[in-house]
């Protein structure tokens, strides 16, 4: 869930919450008095910037997660509108509803036709309630998986873009089978008989993310998170203590680098300085160039082999002893 | 009791998990129950019919026949990957706890006569959550049903992904589904058993993807919390809200199957889908009906 | 629609009704003023069942509505009890709700594992208000799909009984979208890889009807009617007059009989003398010898081969002129 | 205006659809509208965007490139095989009526380029309704389609089995949706496109079984009647029931696009699905927008 986020957790970050506050205390006195404090308001500036960078530099899990749920950050929509062409979205899972949560859409890719889908934040409070905040219902999951299957029938590549704080936690949702509408696009999109790349830009928040990112590539911005529960329910769980989420985002191992290392994610895409809202054209162009270089490879292999690949691939992710 | 099993280490559980005084106290009921009477029941409230929780072993013994298991991967266990705080104290405890060595027992026995490949999830192991041994193991154990030609029946009893292993328990869910689904491709069948309770990661991957989906009575069956759930809905839910019934009537599981009747519901599927029968069928495994299934859980019972 | 039934429509209806009137009339007398009228009942009895006799013997297409939709008429779970044995229901679409107006099991017919589908008329009203009266939602068509599917992973062939007045014309099941649903339903049939056969029994009410009925052989009882309108309706429709059913009922078509000259309907299954309702386990027996003559050799053609049949036999239904 | 078509004895039709008056009156919002107006504007109120229904004829017109339009069946017809009363009498008077043999029309044609077979039901002739004929027809396209490697796009408006052919007409659901079956297992798109009013059984057949569902603002889109399913359920049905906007919120359609996007969506979508181009691309068929779209509709009517 879009959890309220507790305050920042470092001594970087209250420096620079400290700085932050003084600069708009000024520039209110400043407003209200029509006095000049632009010489101390700028040098306040520079030792704020000063602190980001060194946040930036080296951000910790937990700025990280704070830069996957940016609420600037680029959103799905950016991306369609960025990467692709002659865009047609479809609607509705043909049984249920339209999930305004989930978008499917037909594209083109520097003219090459692919399918499209991806959760649908949105950029503003009544986008994101209309959309539920990126969270699908079960049709949501369902739509998807009909889009996909159009995909296997013109033997079209998917691109799933995922960017969801998770499933769900309402009755509606239980009640229509989100359970069953996540295991079986799992399922559907293991043995999909065209190449599917993932490419997680935000939140990539459990059951409700994996339920469209089963595929032959999984692609990762640098600050996005993927994640099997949010740090905030973790720390309530394991701590009794939802302020712990810090610690818990540190634990979980959540970030596209650490991703990596595990071998979930096999490219981390880079974004610009201090995170992809800071200029989210430079994100959508970091993708672009991941999707350049890999789609022209992208079914080139038959599909056997492809599938053969991508179960190998699934199969030999967790670390265990015998 | 355990004796047909080929790990005596086993041995030791059936005691530690149910205290030694002479009564239990039915949680539904509140009735007082006579605990050899409870046991012989198969664990089920005599009096409101109650689907106490049973151990992995417990329902491999009133499932299986007699001396049939033969376990795989007995020793595959979760490493800490992560190296995630307090997660290799709560494995040892867990292991020491259960006798087992991970939340998952899988091997192939017969049932009735009919060979399966079967899976139990022991929701006593750290709440029965999956981690990469137990998607390990329930992938083996779906590509063993492929690899010799049988069907696969998984009991489940699980909290969800084990969240001391990050998103490599998330990849678990791809994995075991995956495997599920080569099983289906191959044409062999699967048949899913939730038990109390099944939620999560579980229900979001191999449990709602059989042939058929079975369900004890009473057990809860989700994907979110309830308590997560009244949080973001600000009202109460019903009480039979997630219970197996709801889940029939809301149209995702195909039946709701007492305890007593499981045995030889799950016979008659076998049975129904070709599973290959052993002759000769094995001595206990008389056509399954509520009194054999009692006798032999007494009779177990009475080993003690 | 279940519709009430206009009165009966020819003289032999009409003498039928008074002699049973009458019956009752001196039966009733009898009783209240303990008189013996054995000997005036036997007579009229006697009469009574000439006419039925000359009814039955040919019945009209409107007496053959009204046996189809007979009260006493074998529902379909006299069939499963009697037919199969080790059967285990199968409950729910796996989507949104388990729909009891539409029976699916596992089964054996002799032994041999079938996968059996059906409209699961009530026996009485209670059971008919819990079952809708046997017309579907959009979700007991999809548990008819999901069930058949499984007939076709294990190669079972599929026996679907028929017996519904209709889809169910409901807000909730246009929402949900029934004829979606319908649609869906029939090309999946007509490419189901295994062997279908359908048994009307008694109503074949429309799309309601075939959206169970696509396969590979069609098996109707002698009373049975299939038809793509009530009769009523059509009369409605046709001449703003419902009480002209009797006639639509006869231009319809919609008779067993006339069905095996159309074509649609590969074999009448004879009932008991009067209507299945008479001797019900007659009429079950009826069916038991059709499928004891087809089933063996059901599945024994290659998969290929059955479906270029199944296609062509749909494909060559209907007259046209060129 | 129909000098494309290569049927004169259809060139009669427009006349008699649209009687002589200058003005229309628009059925929604009572404005008076110029007639020429009206046509200029593909049929759509310029006042309030209501979608008057066209003809077969009309559609074939606005949606394919000039000129490239080849019928195929265009004989093909309903016997009477029920001998049913009045019947004969019905299907000659839709045939005088709209100068066409049947309730669809089928064929090949081009749309921005764009090959693809293409059926458009007619519901002026007989409610559009689907007896053998118009099951034969659309049978046909969908195997033309297969044959030739092409698109299929079909653009109904019906109010579903012509029950005049009783069950024969029940039998066209199975015939034309197996033959629509036998399309999307070759791998060809089907386009569906759903017109005021689409319902009962063709609703239930190849009208829901496109790979993508487009229709028109406003149109009527149901299985049941509005009136048969207020009967049921003893209360009103709102407004926007059975629309197509009503049905996208369903998630039962894929898209709703007005008439003047329709020609360029579809051709979009037959460019995505890989439709083969003719070259060089018919002058007509330059890149389809609102305004070619009703000056191709403007200067056809001025034909006339
Ligand atoms: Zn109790
Ligand atoms: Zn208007």
């Amino acid at each position: 869930m879009a959890a309220t986020l507790p305050g920042p957790s470092t001594d970087l970050d209250r420096q620079l919450q400290d700085l932050e506050g003084e600069i708009e205390r000024l520039r209110r006195l400043a407003r209200e008095q029509a006095i000049d404090l632009g010489g101390e308001i700028a040098t306040l500036e520079t030792r704020a910037e000063d602190v980001r960078k060194k946040i930036y530099t080296n951000p910790s899990p937990w700025h990280i997660v704070q830069l996957a749920r940016h609420s600037q950050r680029p959103r799905l929509v950016d991306f369609v509108a960025s990467l692709f062409t002659d865009v047609v979205e479809l609607h509705g899972d043909r049984l249920f509803r339209d999930d305004p949560a989930m978008l499917a859409a037909l594209a083109r890719f520097e003219g090459r036709p692919v399918v499209v889908v991806g959760h649908n934040k949105g950029k503003d409070t009544k986008e994101n309630i209309a959309r539920n905040f990126g969270m699908p219902y079960p049709e949501g999951y369902r739509k998807a998986l009909r889009v996909m299957r159009l995909a296997e029938k013109f033997h079209y590549p998917v691109i799933a873009f995922v960017d969801t704080p998770g499933a769900f936690p309402g009755d509606e949702a239980e009640e229509r089978g989100q359970a069953e509408a996540i295991a079986r696009n799992i399922e559907e999109m293991s043995r999909l008989r065209t190449s599917v790349i993932v490419v997680i830009t935000g939140e990539g928040g459990s059951g409700g993310a994996l339920a469209i990112a089963v595929g032959d590539l999984t692609l990762m911005l640098q600050y996005a998170i993927y994640t099997v529960i949010s740090p905030e329910g973790c720390a309530a769980i394991l701590w009794h203590d939802a302020t712990k989420a810090a610690e818990a985002a540190a634990a979980l191992r959540l970030t596209a680098k650490d991703l990596q290392a595990l071998k979930i994610v096999d490219e981390v895409l880079p974004e610009p300085f201090g995170g992809a809202h800071r200029d989210p054209e430079a994100a959508i162009t970091s993708v672009r160039s991941a999707l350049q270089r890999h789609l022209p490879g992208m079914g080139q292999m038959p599909v056997q082999a492809m599938l053969e690949r991508r179960y190998a691939k699934y199969r030999s992710l967790g670390q265990i002893v015998a | 009791m355990l004796n047909w099993l080929r790990r005596p280490k086993y041995s030791s559980l059936q005691r530690r998990d149910m205290p030694a005084g002479l009564w239990a106290k039915c949680p539904r009921c509140n009735n007082l129950i006579y605990r050899k009477e409870l046991e012989r029941n198969l664990k089920v409230c005599p009096k409101c019919g109650f689907h106490h929780r049973l151990t992995a072993l417990e329902r491999l013994e009133i499932t299986l026949d007699q001396d049939s298991f033969e376990e795989i991967d007995a020793e595959l266990t979760s490493t800490d990957p992560l190296k995630f705080e307090g997660y290799p104290q709560k494995l040892q405890e867990a292991k020491e706890k259960t006798g087992g060595a991970e939340a998952v027992i899988t091997g192939e026995g017969t049932i009735d006569g009919y060979r399966t490949v079967i899976g139990v999830l022991d929701f006593h192991f750290m709440g029965g959550s999956m981690g990469s041994a137990v998607g390990e193991k329930v992938a083996r154990a779906s590509e063993q049903a492929r690899d010799r030609q049988l069907p696969l029946v998984m009991f489940s009893a699980s909290g969800g992904a084990r969240m001391q292993e990050g998103a490599l328990s998330l990849m678990q869910l791809a994995k075991t589904s995956a495997a599920v689904g080569r099983l289906h491709d191959a044409g062999f069948p699967y048949i899913s058993v939730m038990c109390d309770p099944t939620t999560g990661g579980v229900t979001a991957s191999f449990a709602f993807l059989g042939d058929v989906i079975l369900a004890e009575p009473g057990a809860l069956i989700g994907f979110a919390g309830r308590r997560v759930i009244e949080q973001t809905i600000r009202h109460k839910l019903p009480d039979d809200f997630q219970t197996a019934e709801f889940c029939l009537n809301k149209g995702l599981i195909d039946l709701v199957v007492t305890r007593s009747d499981m045995r030889s519901t799950v016979a008659r599927l076998l049975s129904f889908f070709g599973a290959p029968r052993v002759e000769p069928v094995p001595v206990a495994a008389e056509p399954a009906t509520p009194e054999p299934a009692q006798s032999r859980s007494g009779s177990s019972a009475a080993d003690e």
